[in-house]
């Protein structure tokens, strides 16, 4: 109860704030917060990159590990991308089997990694039918304050660049990299008071009727979009939120990836 | 993400639509007797049914919204409703599916005139053909009327998609399995607003802008089915009314 | 408790109109409302059978697909039948796994389907040990309005009559048709003031003290039975039930099998 | 329902008894100092312990019952109580018989006289031998005499079977896997009110009304030994407290 | 609410009695209540006993089913402890999933086995990596009084030592007893007022703020430990249960192993 | 428990390690900003984070405590922490390392300050190297000193064991793996008071004290390093309060 009452003063002052053309920590409309990149941050796993934008911190791990293809694709490798929004990370998680949130959050990464294919399926295949690699993503979220699908988009990424594949634990000789095909990355707005904001922190994601994460590529394409909250968005500001996410995708890969 | 098909010959799609062409749509309205509203709606070769209770007691009380509804939504898969049978029970991708659903509806509903109660959206996938959850919105919206429930206007849905290269309508099971991109939105057709949006696969901005343009298009015609059906349904309703009341 | 206090309501006019000899839509205590079976209504199912009395609406479709049989029957086909109450088909039902209504159920028509042999299980079996078919009979409720058993184990046996068996779809030839051996079907009575009422519309359900589904066979014998409620009930009572389920399976059977 | 196995031999069951003849059963009231009332009973090879606790407060409030006491049965295995282990936790089967147990006693507990409360009913099945759920009923109504719950009467419990073509009593595993129907029943013995009823396999209707005087039969037999048992503990109870106060 | 009243009185009461020098039932500090172990009273398990100690009341069934091995570990077989706080046995045990007391209780009883080696893994690998028994230690307790552990693992190791193997349900053939290598035994004392105290019952149990099991062998090693509950307790006292845990067991050993 | 490695060479474990020496510890104080107190910290090539909530209102009511806070301490390992990919959510190992780690911090958190709320400690494992439940009880005790919790005193934790037949202090993973014992135990070290004690594999009697003795002074090391972190950090949160107030 008390904690609603917060949220609703803290989303009229944003949204005030918003109608003057300014944001709680000062930035532009269309400037991110500071964002850092550390890579191979867990030894055990076989990539794995944590990400901080502002106070946001998530840290992705990805696990590689041998097993049988799905039956309709047989000569594919296999992804799983799981997000755990742990209690640690924010009073509003709760211990448990993953929500409506965590399984979005998860998905989205997981659609702009297949739709950018930015994995070849094909070269995680070891024996056709029998023995495939599977790549399991597995996003951590230690600190939400924010847009926590571009900093696990971004970690997602990250790992899988610097992926090594664990032939020797297996007994397999081969590559132990994985040529990457593209590197998409994923940028979120929202609506507040008519305007378009990027990377919302954690008052702005709440004050946001409506939120667009969008996913490009590094030849300026989509490989993802996923629109969420309770409001309404015109054609013209898709439009807008689809360019901001294709520029800023371009700002983020050409320094952090 | 295969192109070994071919999905286009000579202009045409495998079924013969052409690139702005949606599958033909059947709706009826109130085919539930326990439901407060209901809605049978075809899609091509989806079947779905909608069904509306509410607004009533919210359970458990601590889910309660002191100051608006609090609106449910569950999307559903019958186990036969696919070629592999599922799994009865929710997955990510039904759980996923339900809170897109649910956001595309927040807009219209008026929550604010029923606090603390619920207002439970089911809707069940009985045969499935791609763009399920296009066909579970358009039956939600038809629901949600017969049920009485206080909405600003109906919400409409329809997906866009990429085939052999072509920005096409309404991707049927055959083209979303060999296609590059697939791509729902929901809106309010009156005021071109959108409340849902995904988009999976690869395209190019300016796919991407044709493919809203003509998903924008085909939810303006899915309105007017929409629209006819409740009209019709509502006419039925005064008639054996009227016709009750004159014996 | 709004909800309890009009079953009550309902309850006492039941059982009121019942002891003047009387049923709230006018039937006779060993009438049937319309019963109407649908079938082949699910093109991705390999059998289906959309059944409505009154207007209780169930529908049933039954997948085939291949699977490894049990250790203890390595030359048996498997039939797993499951029951979903979905909370679209009644206030009463909630999300969730299966409760013990819809387990009780899926297991009575199980039941019947399995006593009557009506699928010759070793007509399953493709290679001993290894493959067999699994036959999923699902019943998905969409109305409920009373007497669903009788509803889910009809749309069972009519699904399971038009089942065609998908050997293209796993690369194997043979008969694509399953020769049925027998045609259970299911007429549940209720015991109201003393008498016996079959096909119980949903408040006569809820009045009732007990109810018997009786399952039974081409030639009158019986394949299943089931007692439930939380009345008692005498020997010349419960014959009675069998009786009439005998005769007005035979109707049935007649009419839409 | 394979018959490769002879079950009957001159006339004769397996285990030599007659056909409506029961296995021995062995009763002891108030084994268990916990619970509020116990028994553990045997039928053949059946070792069945059955618990109740209760009336008491009923857990979620939702739950309750205004106008009378909530039953609660459950009926377990335990994982080593039949040749394969079971794996911990209620499936679907022990979901059904528990509620069929549960109705089973629901005419005979006098539930009106306490409101709100909930009266549970546990039962651990700890070695199996068909007719689990006849042995866990007629524990089960010992234990309820034991806890002191007001009850009309008596619950009896038995199954009778068809094996080799015969209708017989009490079937036992072996018997039960190789013959081709089982049916249990319970009932109120002294007023001849079948509470429980279920049927598996496939019999005619004269086997059935056979079996059904077979079971009939068979619980006035179950309902001696239940009220012996009783007697005998409450005799003891009484001899240990006059005993007590003498001294 | 009830209840906590109740407990806290007997906590009270039982303290008083501590500190001067008695218990409830007129036991010494180190004195065990009346131990009893009834053998293979299980005819469907491959071994079982039934332990009372006092009114305490605790069923151990093993089952011993073919089964494959763990990857990291292909040449052993496999042993899993379970517990089950049915709630036949206690008004303060619910249904459900284990919770952390069973699960805590399965794990020490499994901890003093393995600790122990009294069961040679080696000997329950019948194909490397392929086929290997699974031993499973199920614990049904009935009637809980107080000290479950000590009942659990006593029931846990006399089960063991008459386990039959059922080489003759597979169709194999092989000796049908496992050679144990130790007895190990579980002795769990209590902190009540600066006191020690053995065995404790139900509301010793709960009057308690530290609670130590110690797992101990025929040589007088230990094998195992585990304090639980929410007090401290010094170097000495720990000293001292260690010391009485040894001493009880050995007598335990000579009695009932 | 195969001896197959050598884990003593020379006097020295495989690391370089003396009997008696603990691994490379890390802490830094106040990490995340949504929890109330937090601390990463690194034992060896652990790597663990704790953050703590509360003490605020408790969920669900019947699980409050009239009389004073209820402390939920949840152990979690990350899915990547390990070789193997650990499935997410709780097993057993970690529900029972959950209820040793709360089990404790109860003598020292001043519970009955706050009857009615609930004290939360979240430890989430992100490397681990054995000893992880140590290095969780090191960091959440930082974390609650952090968040203000009001404790008796903190709590410091080591695990020592045994290997190629010698006691030695905080096993690594290759020791771990292939020792003959590991003994994990948590104490206030001000008091020398041992809050946890759990022991794994075989001791003799002698061993074990000598173990204990081992543990008990390691602990004290450990209380050192945590009071340094935690004054380290109010001394910078001084200076940049005195700075703010100067400026």
């Amino acid at each position: 109860m008390g904690l609603e009452i917060v949220n609703d003063v803290r989303t009229d002052y944003v949204c005030d704030l918003v109608k003057n053309g300014k944001r709680e920590d000062g930035r532009g409309f269309r400037e991110y917060r500071d964002i850092s990149v550390e890579r191979d941050v867990i030894k055990r796993a076989e990539g794995s990159a944590r990400v901080k934008i502002g106070d946001t911190d998530v840290l992705v791990g990805v696990k590689v590990e041998l097993g049988t293809p799905f039956p309709d694709t047989p000569d594919k490798g296999v992804i799983i991308t799981n997000a755990e929004l742990v209690p640690l990370a924010s009073p509003e998680f709760e211990s448990g089997p993953p929500n409506e949130n965590s399984i979005q959050l998860a998905r989205v990464v997981d659609r702009g990694i297949r739709g950018s294919e930015a994995i070849d399926l094909d070269k995680l295949c070891i024996e056709e039918g029998e023995k495939v690699w599977m790549v399991f993503i597995d996003i951590h979220v230690l600190d939400d304050n924010g847009n926590l699908a571009d900093a696990a988009a971004l970690g997602a990424i990250a790992s899988l660049l610097n992926l090594r594949i664990p032939n020797e634990r297996y007994g397999l000789t081969g590559e132990n990299t994985l040529p990457m095909r593209d590197t998409p990355v994923a940028v979120t707005t929202v609506e507040i008071e008519g305007n378009i904001l990027v990377d919302p922190s954690f008052d702005e994601g709440n004050a946001a009727a409506s939120s667009v994460t969008v996913i490009s590529n590094a030849d300026g394409t989509l490989s993802g979009m996923q629109k969420s909250g309770s409001g309404g968005l015109k054609e013209a500001q898709i439009a807008e939120m689809v360019e901001i996410g294709i520029e800023k995708a371009g700002e983020i890969r050409g320094k952090y990836l | 993400m295969k192109e070994e098909i071919e999905l286009i010959k000579d202009g045409k799609r495998l079924d013969g639509r052409g690139f702005d062409e949606l599958r033909p749509i059947k709706i009826e309205v109130g085919v539930l007797k326990r439901a407060d509203g209901s809605c049978y709606l075809e899609l091509g070769d989806n079947k779905v049914i909608a069904a509306v209770y509410g607004p009533r007691e919210m359970h458990p009380r601590h889910a309660q919204d002191a100051k608006m509804a609090v609106v449910k939504f569950r999307y559903n898969m019958a186990p036969f409703s696919t070629d592999d049978r599922k799994r009865p029970g929710p997955d990510r991708r039904s759980v996923e599916i339900s809170k897109v659903c649910r956001e595309a509806f927040n807009p219209v509903i008026m929550r604010e005139l029923y606090p603390k109660t619920g207002i439970e959206v089911y809707v069940e996938l009985l045969q499935s053909d791609a763009g399920t959850r296009t066909a579970g919105i358009n039956a939600a919206s038809i629901a949600l009327a017969d049920a009485g429930i206080p909405m600003k206007d109906l919400v409409s849905s329809v997906a866009v998609g990429k085939i052999d290269g072509e920005m096409v309508l309404d991707l049927n099971a055959v083209e979303d399995n060999n296609g590059e991109a697939d791509m729902p939105i929901a809106m309010i057709a009156r005021t071109n607003t959108i409340t849902a949006l995904q988009m999976d696969g690869r395209l190019t901005k300016e796919e991407f802008e044709r493919g809203l343009k003509l998903a924008v298009g085909a939810c303006h015609q899915i309105y007017e089915l929409q629209r006819t059906a409740l009209v019709t349904r509502y006419n039925q309703n005064y008639e054996s009314k009227s016709k009750r009341e004159e014996e």
